[in-house]
């Protein structure tokens, strides 16, 4: 059970992936981003489940913390140096 | 079998991928990526190599006797830290070049440097 | 007993996981940067409600669940704001949603 | 490995392999700031199926926290956008890298198979740590008691390299502290931030702490404790003002400590040296050399802890205070 769970976080994972490839504002990639980094809270924590030593749950505690931190950067970033058109960043 | 040698393949693509990085790309930042994709690749192959097959992190608990080989894990795990702080001064290196040559394109930076030793010939 | 636990927690692992798929194919499908936005973060939120609470029915009352709990308080608190501020400085640095300009667009239609 | 451990490994080394060439092929260094952000949360998740947690939690504290930040302020004092005339030419750098590649993939075909027990790696120095560490230094995590302990010189001389680059971007940016006080507006612009940042800091705090004291038993320990120290910090910073940060932890508090630190991991070694032992023996600090131990691993951690964070915070600080000058 917890191997399909972990697949399936896997997909969204890849999913997500693909919108960061393709963009095409900033906003966009760094919707991606933080999906993604939630995703990587949960896989590391079923993870832990499915090899039988769920006592590393501290990693996922430290990325639930810290992903906040870094969207909250990127923010600050685009709004203090706009990218040059909004619509699409490439 | 031919996955038994898939991650080491992986991380010569990285590392592969991160060296042309290095030469082919003109803006310096761009370069520093390249680097640390480079780096990273490394870790990889540490980490990769540290990895023994049923066995699980080496933190000692009750009922398990096979740990993975702990000692890969230290020297990256510092390697990390050591990693950020030398790309942290990279990244001032590259502040100070914008600050004195108004650009971080490796050709206008000869470019202005040829100039300026014509200019102390002539 | 064992089987109704292990029978609760299949369910909440395979919502969690629907929910996230579906939070997926909605950032990867919708055309627009707020639509993408909704989807991920309406989806988010439960997914990692069902699936933290599925493991939790596995583990038992220990350190494990403890951690597990703040995990789920940090992301339901960090995610939302997180949605909030991106959507905020989306708007203010010009990103326009699609539908305010389609409603334009439609007001001047039936006003012509 | 099983099958299905496998089966994710590969999965995700695919993934990093496509975000790579994502980040090679792009033109903005925005999107290669966001695609970098993937590229450490990836690699982590590789590290967990790996076995490797320490170094997930390193690479978790420092690829999403410190990594990220640094790279967007560089790039705001910069520009953002890459110049689109190329005047290298790609072929050669290809020729080149498609060589070295196919010698490195001919050299890995004589390689002993990923995961393979009898490798030489591991029947070596391994072995003993695995075996002698839980009685030898009496904890239960073996990357700390190998960090502190057994190869205590290495670590010494890391986080002097650490130490190193700290002066090294002092002097070459420097600290500018600004001489404007900030602008305090009713409300706040942005009070939801503010609050959630507020709600936060504390639990970072609190939760680098636990990183720190608990690094014997668990994954965790100076270096992690000390980058997510940091982040609290570095959160501060950017939801208030650098000028209330810079009130909080004054940078010239900050680079003492950074220097403690080093001076407590290099006291305790010439500490064991005075009482007898070699340097960073820790068994003759006290009665029973399991003791000793224990006091040396939490010393030593402390001063890691110290330094990393000292030295993370004032790089911070050098890169924005930066940025103000040249916007």
């Amino acid at each position: 059970m917890f191997a399909v769970t972990c697949l399936a976080i896997l997909i969204v994972m890849g999913i997500a992936l693909a919108r960061a490839f393709i963009g095409p504002t900033v906003y966009d990639r760094i919707l991606a981003v933080n999906m993604f980094g939630t995703k990587t809270v949960l896989f590391i924590a079923v993870y832990g489940f499915l090899t039988e030593r769920p006592e590393f749950m501290d990693i996922a505690l430290v990325y639930a913390l810290i992903n906040f931190v870094g969207v909250i950067a990127v923010l600050k970033f685009v709004e203090r140096f706009p990218p040059p058109s909004a619509q699409s960043d490439e | 079998m031919i996955l038994d040698l898939y991650n080491y393949w992986v991380v010569i693509f990285l590392m592969m991928s991160g060296f042309y990085t290095l030469i082919a790309s003109n803006h310096l930042i761009k370069k520093i990526v390249g680097l640390n994709i480079f780096q990273s690749s490394v870790f990889m192959l540490y980490i990769s190599m540290g990895k023994v097959a049923g066995g699980t992190a080496p933190i000692a608990a009750e009922g398990i006797d096979t740990y993975s080989n702990p000692l890969p894990h230290v020297l990256i795990l510092t390697a990390i830290v050591v990693g950020i702080a030398t790309t942290s001064l990279a990244l001032a290196l590259v502040i100070r070049i914008k600050e004195s040559y108004d650009t971080v394109q490796e050709n206008e930076i000869l470019e202005l440097d040829r100039i300026s030793d014509e200019e102390t010939q002539a | 007993m064992n089987f109704i636990i292990d029978a609760l927690s299949w369910a909440c692992l395979m919502l969690g996981c629907f929910l996230g798929i579906s939070g997926a194919i909605g950032i990867f499908r919708f055309d627009e940067f707020y639509s993408r936005a909704h989807a991920a973060s309406v989806t988010d939120t439960l997914c990692v409600l069902f699936i933290i609470s599925g493991l939790v029915l596995q583990s038992g009352f220990n350190l494990v669940t403890v951690k597990m709990i703040f995990i789920v308080v940090l992301l339901w608190l960090t995610s939302p704001v997180a949605s909030h501020a991106l959507i905020r400085s989306a708007y203010q640095t010009g990103l326009k949603p699609k539908l305010a300009i389609t409603r334009k667009e439609s007001s001047k239609r039936t006003q012509s | 490995m099983s099958a299905i451990n496998l089966l994710i490994d590969i999965v995700l080394l695919t993934m990093l392999v496509f975000t790579t060439i994502a980040i090679v092929r792009s033109r903005s260094l925005f999107a290669i700031v966001m695609l970098s952000g993937i590229y450490s949360l990836l690699s982590a998740n590789i590290f967990v199926v790996l076995d490797a947690v320490d170094v997930a939690f390193t690479e978790a504290a420092v690829g999403a926290g410190i990594s990220t930040v640094l790279m967007l302020a560089t790039i705001g004092i910069t520009g953002y956008e890459q110049k689109k005339r190329r005047s290298i030419s790609r072929i050669t750098p290809l020729i080149v890298v498609f060589i070295t590649g196919a010698v490195l993939v001919y050299g890995t075909l004589d390689m002993p198979a990923f995961t393979n027990p009898s490798n030489p790696v591991h029947e070596h120095v391994a072995p003993r740590f695995i075996e002698q560490s839980p009685t030898e230094v009496g904890i239960p995590n073996m990357v700390t008691s190998v960090l502190a302990s057994y190869r205590g010189y290495d670590t010494m001389g890391e986080v002097i390299v650490v130490f190193a680059a700290l002066i090294g971007v002092l002097s070459l940016l420097g600290i500018r502290e600004k001489k404007t006080d900030p602008v305090y507006t009713e409300p706040p612009p942005r009070p939801i931030l503010q609050v959630m940042a507020k709600f936060m800091i504390p639990f970072i705090i609190l939760f680098a702490l636990y990183v720190q004291f608990h690094g014997d038993f668990g994954p965790g320990g100076g270096f992690q404790a000390g980058v997510i120290f940091s982040v609290a910090i570095i959160l501060y910073t950017l939801t208030f003002s650098q000028q209330d940060a810079m009130d909080l932890v004054p940078p010239w508090v900050l680079k003492r400590l950074a220097a403690l630190g080093v001076l407590i991991y290099g006291g305790t070694g010439v500490v064991s040296l005075l009482k007898g032992g070699n340097f960073l023996d820790y068994n003759v600090l006290a009665h029973d050399p399991i003791h000793g131990q224990h006091y040396g691993i939490l010393i030593i951690e402390f001063g890691v802890g110290l330094t990393v964070a000292c030295v993370m915070i004032l790089i911070f600080f050098a890169f924005i205070s930066r940025g103000d000058k040249n916007p």
